[in-house]
């Protein structure tokens, strides 16, 4: 427990002194999101309308793009083979990455988001869900990219190869995140598909840590 | 019987037999020294060791019993230095050695280690401005943090520690491998020759790898 | 009684007895499948001649999971017991499982059009797990290759194979959890059969087919891995 | 010369070798694409409306994201201090890896928008003005992409840093880009928005790989 | 005056001066060996005289001239290796070496370098298998590529060239260093002592950084 801690503090310190990239995925959230308006065209009428989706797509990419650094630079300098001879176990090393990793990009998109509602002129009525729905759906993407990204360790094109692993499980979560936001905007109830959300956020609370473990291990030769 | 025992071990890396039908014994309070070509497999054999690394046949045995039969309890008899640096760059050179101490749960004495190593004066420099062998002085800082504790890890196993130390860093890292042994601990350690063998002298055995060339 | 197969020479040697007559039944079966889908069924009242479709698109979904689900235990048999012929398995497998895949997609967005008027419905999701199931399947063939240690990528894809397996059920029970387009399940359910022997017995033949197919496939794979594998192996010890 | 086209053949060996990643900057096109459709909600209107401008700002991301990895091995590894002192001059050190960052990534990218736009429902008639608009925009984003690269190469948090040097730069050029597959839908005339696209190539043809030179020999200390 | 002069050199790293006042003068045919604790400023010192980085005072001179004046002949004569080693994983050893060679016009022999340095069996393997010592072989089988031909660089700076090398890689790295010498070359190295040291002998003066300590 006290590793756990021991190891998400590292990261966050890590991040913040810039070793890594805490901003990168917030910066790249918000530039990426104002670029649509310049590619689509600001017509105030089709804005509002794919805002949620827009905002969702690239919340997801950005979380995606943080994934390869997750353990890579443990991977290089020899900082994971310690963590597999600590104390530690395994499960718990995945979890604190998970962690940290989901405090660096998942938190701050969560921040972003209403700034960029209101860019995109979505109604006041989908701000809270669009903010419950990323709240339910960040932790996943976090959970699943990790398997990703220590599947992929030490991969030729290891880049290319998380994506193609980690897009398609996170399509689920986009569909869903971004049901929730039309369906509040459209004025229907959405809790169910809340519900569903937060299954996908158990179930892979209950997968990904192990999967991630058994993962790093193989990692190292 | 009593420290590591090795015996009849096979090493195979991407299909190659690096090398094979190796067999050691060390005692407590002794230590070995690893020599051979570059590419003769002492690396490999360190990670086996450790455990991170499959042996393509062969059995490990602490204190006569097979490693095999409990990772966990082999792993926390160990303490391991690669051939890289797990240095941060962002975190200053006392966090970075805290975070380590902690991690493996001992009580974190950073300042005597620092001392130990010659590199107090450094405490609060970033990692990133340190020189290669300031470095790697980090790095095996790391040794001094649990060894006087009795959680100490018993098993050493370093791989070309000396690599880029002053002659009087590889007089620091002697010490406290001596010190080590004294404790009644086990090192073995990959080496070209060079002043840490001789600061070592009558309490190292030797293997060559190159003996066991395939 | 596992081990006695799970031998890789002793495999060859019974794929190779094996082999011409599940080949034999491949060839059989689909003739008289073929005969009985395109000739001897009725077209339907509503769709006319375009349910003839389903006599593909229905026994290579099947095969599609099935092969999936294969590849599943064969990765958990090679991560708990570590045998090599488990890995050969699910690395031969998988290629055909996303042809199979690419199968359904293709049949089913092309029976779609007609009766659904569209070729893709981005929010159903029946369609978007197969797709899924694609993605997974061509996971799995790129880390299997991603490595050069070719036992590092096996385990790799094993990992993975075990995690994606979730995605089973959920193609299997989505058209029950959601309102889609796609119809409820008529043949695989615990109740029996609910559609026309007239329908079910050309349908069951095609599956039979798809099912010998991917065996003898399977089969004809596997032993080209391992043969590759002996080649490497005298290859690297000549050059000793 | 015969320095230059080694760099980029050896480059290129790297790219489909795997060490770097060349398929990353399609994969990620052709996923991110994708994925927006599920976002955005399949309205048939809708999507074909704001296809163009999609691909242009996917294409664009993907770009980006190639960016950080330009320079950095190199960076690592020592081989930019050899290149500082090989005979090879520094603008031709600089000219060659933009010439292999385009080849690895925009002409991929070009190949896959036709792809895309299939999926997107966009008439035939946007096509060529598509292509074409890609053909004169992707080396301009190589270029100017390559000094933010360089001018990070080191720093803290280069990732975000580049994101914030490069992606304002990028706007005219996507404005452009889009505009064409913007006018040629609304059946307007479009051959001098492609001079202006035109023009920004030669700019950065003109600038970059100087600036770039220059900003790689202060990285290396 | 032939060969490297420097006179009153000053380092400054990050606001902390390293050392001042650093004068030496190797003529063609001499090696110089630096010393010095870890962080003394080895290898500032060599990048420096590399023109990788910019010294805070003093002068460099090459056969009399002052190498500011033109940085690119300056460029020309030197051959560099420092603590890291440039070599691409993805590329096979005999790439890796001939893609340099070819880079730095020379007509590229990669067969010889390679038996010179004893990595000629590894000439088809992806460089991401080497071991510590192999790679290290492998980026200094560069020196050899040239060594022989008229545009071959007169001006050796070696960081540490033998880290990582076994006994028989340092004899072979030092028949080269003493072959480059022969043609009239210089060779500035920087190293901890040991077995290089020796090889190379009375063609070497050396210069203890220590001394030059602020
Ligand atoms: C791209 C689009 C489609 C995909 C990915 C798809 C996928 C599948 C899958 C995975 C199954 C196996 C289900 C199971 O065994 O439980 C299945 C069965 C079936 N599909 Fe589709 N399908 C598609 C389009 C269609 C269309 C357009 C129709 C006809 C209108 C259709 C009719 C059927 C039928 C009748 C079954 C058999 C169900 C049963 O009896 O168990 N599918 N499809
Ligand atoms: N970028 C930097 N900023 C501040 N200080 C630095 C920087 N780079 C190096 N230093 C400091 O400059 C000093 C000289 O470093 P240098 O690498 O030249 O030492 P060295 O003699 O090569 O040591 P070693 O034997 O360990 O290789 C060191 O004390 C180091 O901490
Ligand atoms: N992943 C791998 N795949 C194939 N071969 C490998 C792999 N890793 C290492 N090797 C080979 O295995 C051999 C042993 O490497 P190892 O690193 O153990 O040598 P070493 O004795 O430590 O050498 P050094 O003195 O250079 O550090 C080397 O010949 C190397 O080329
Ligand atoms: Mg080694
Ligand atoms: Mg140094």
């Amino acid at each position: 427990m006290i590793g756990l801690l021991l190891l998400i503090r590292r990261d966050l310190k890590l991040a913040f002194r810039g070793g890594t990239d805490a901003a990168m995925a917030v910066v790249f959230f918000i530039l990426a999101a104002t670029l649509f308006p310049f590619g689509v065209g600001p017509d105030p009428e089709i804005l509002p309308r794919i805002g949620g989706g827009v905002i969702w797509v690239v919340a997801l990419l950005a979380a995606m793009l943080s994934l390869e650094r997750m353990f890579s630079a443990d991977y290089e300098d020899g900082s994971l083979e310690q963590f597999v001879l600590s104390p530690l176990p395994m499960v718990m090393v995945a979890l604190a990455k998970i962690i940290a990793h989901w405090l660096t990009t998942g938190v701050l998109l969560l921040v972003a988001a209403p700034v960029l509602a209101v860019f995109y002129n979505l109604p006041a009525a989908a701000f809270v869900p669009l903010i419950v729905s990323m709240l339910l759906g960040t932790p996943t993407l976090s959970l699943i990219g990790a398997i990703g990204a220590a599947l992929t360790l030490g991969a030729r094109r290891s880049g290319v190869l998380i994506s193609l692993l980690v897009l398609p499980l996170y399509i689920p979560v986009l569909i869903f995140g971004a049901l929730v936001v039309d369906s509040a905007l459209a004025g229907r109830e959405y809790g169910a598909l809340l519900m569903v959300l937060g299954g996908f956020l158990l179930l892979a609370l209950a997968a990904a840590p192990w999967a991630t473990a058994a993962a790093l291990r193989q990692a190292i030769e | 019987m009593q420290g590591l025992t090795v015996k009849e071990l096979d090493c195979v890396r991407g299909d190659r037999l690096v090398f094979a039908g190796v067999a050691l014994a060390v005692n407590p309070g002794r230590a070995l020294l690893l020599s051979g070509a570059n590419g003769s497999g002492k690396s490999s054999l360190l990670r086996i060791l450790a455990g991170l690394l499959p042996q393509a046949a062969g059995t490990l045995t602490w204190e006569g019993e097979d490693i095999a039969d409990d990772a966990e309890a082999h792993r926390r008899r160990i303490a391991y230095i690669g051939h890289a640096d797990p240095v941060k760059p962002g975190l200053t050179v006392c966090e970075n050695l805290e975070f380590w101490a902690r991690l493996y749960g001992l009580e974190p004495e950073i300042e005597p280690a620092l001392y130990q190593f010659g590199i107090e004066a450094l405490a609060d420099l970033p990692a990133r401005y340190l020189s290669a062998g300031q470095r790697r002085r980090l790095t095996l800082a790391r040794l001094a943090v649990g060894q006087n504790s009795p959680y100490g890890p018993p098993l050493w196993l370093l791989d070309e520690p000396a690599t880029g130390l002053d002659p009087s860093a590889v007089a620091m890292l002697a010490n406290s491998i001596l010190a080590h042994l004294a404790n009644e601990g086990v090192a073995i350690i990959a080496s070209h020759g060079g002043l840490l063998d001789e600061a070592l002298g009558g309490h190292a055995d030797r293997l060559d790898l190159q003996d066991a060339a395939p | 009684m596992l081990h006695r197969f799970a031998n890789p020479n002793r495999f060859s040697r019974l794929a190779a007895a094996v082999l011409p007559w599940v080949t034999g039944a491949t060839i059989i079966l689909f003739v008289v499948g073929i005969y009985f889908a395109l000739f001897a069924s009725p077209a339907d009242y509503q769709q006319g001649e375009t349910v003839r479709i389903m006599y593909v698109h229905v026994p290579a979904a099947w095969v599609a999971m099935a092969c999936y689900t294969f590849i599943a235990v064969m990765s958990a048999v090679s991560l708990i017991w570590k045998h090599p012929l488990a890995d050969i398995a699910a690395r031969s497998a998988a290629p055909l499982g996303a042809g199979f895949t690419i199968i359904v997609l293709a049949t089913g967005s092309l029976w779609g059009r007609p009766t659904w008027g569209t070729w893709w419905e981005w929010g159903d999701a029946r369609l978007t797990s197969v797709l899924v199931l694609l993605f997974l399947y061509l996971g799995h063939i790129a880390l299997t290759h991603a490595f050069d240690n070719p036992a590092r990528g096996a385990k790799a894809a094993a990992v993975l194979a075990l995690v994606g397996f979730v995605n089973i059920p959920i193609i299997k029970f989505s058209v029950e959890w959601w309102a889609t387009l796609h119809q409820p399940a008529s043949v695989i359910r615990l109740d029996g059969p609910t559609i026309h022997s007239s329908i079910l017995i050309p349908l069951l033949i095609m599956g039979l087919a798809f099912t010998f197919y991917f065996v003898t496939m399977l089969l004809v794979r596997m032993r080209a891995e391992l043969a590759a594998r002996k080649a490497r192996a005298l290859r690297l010890n000549a050059a000793e």
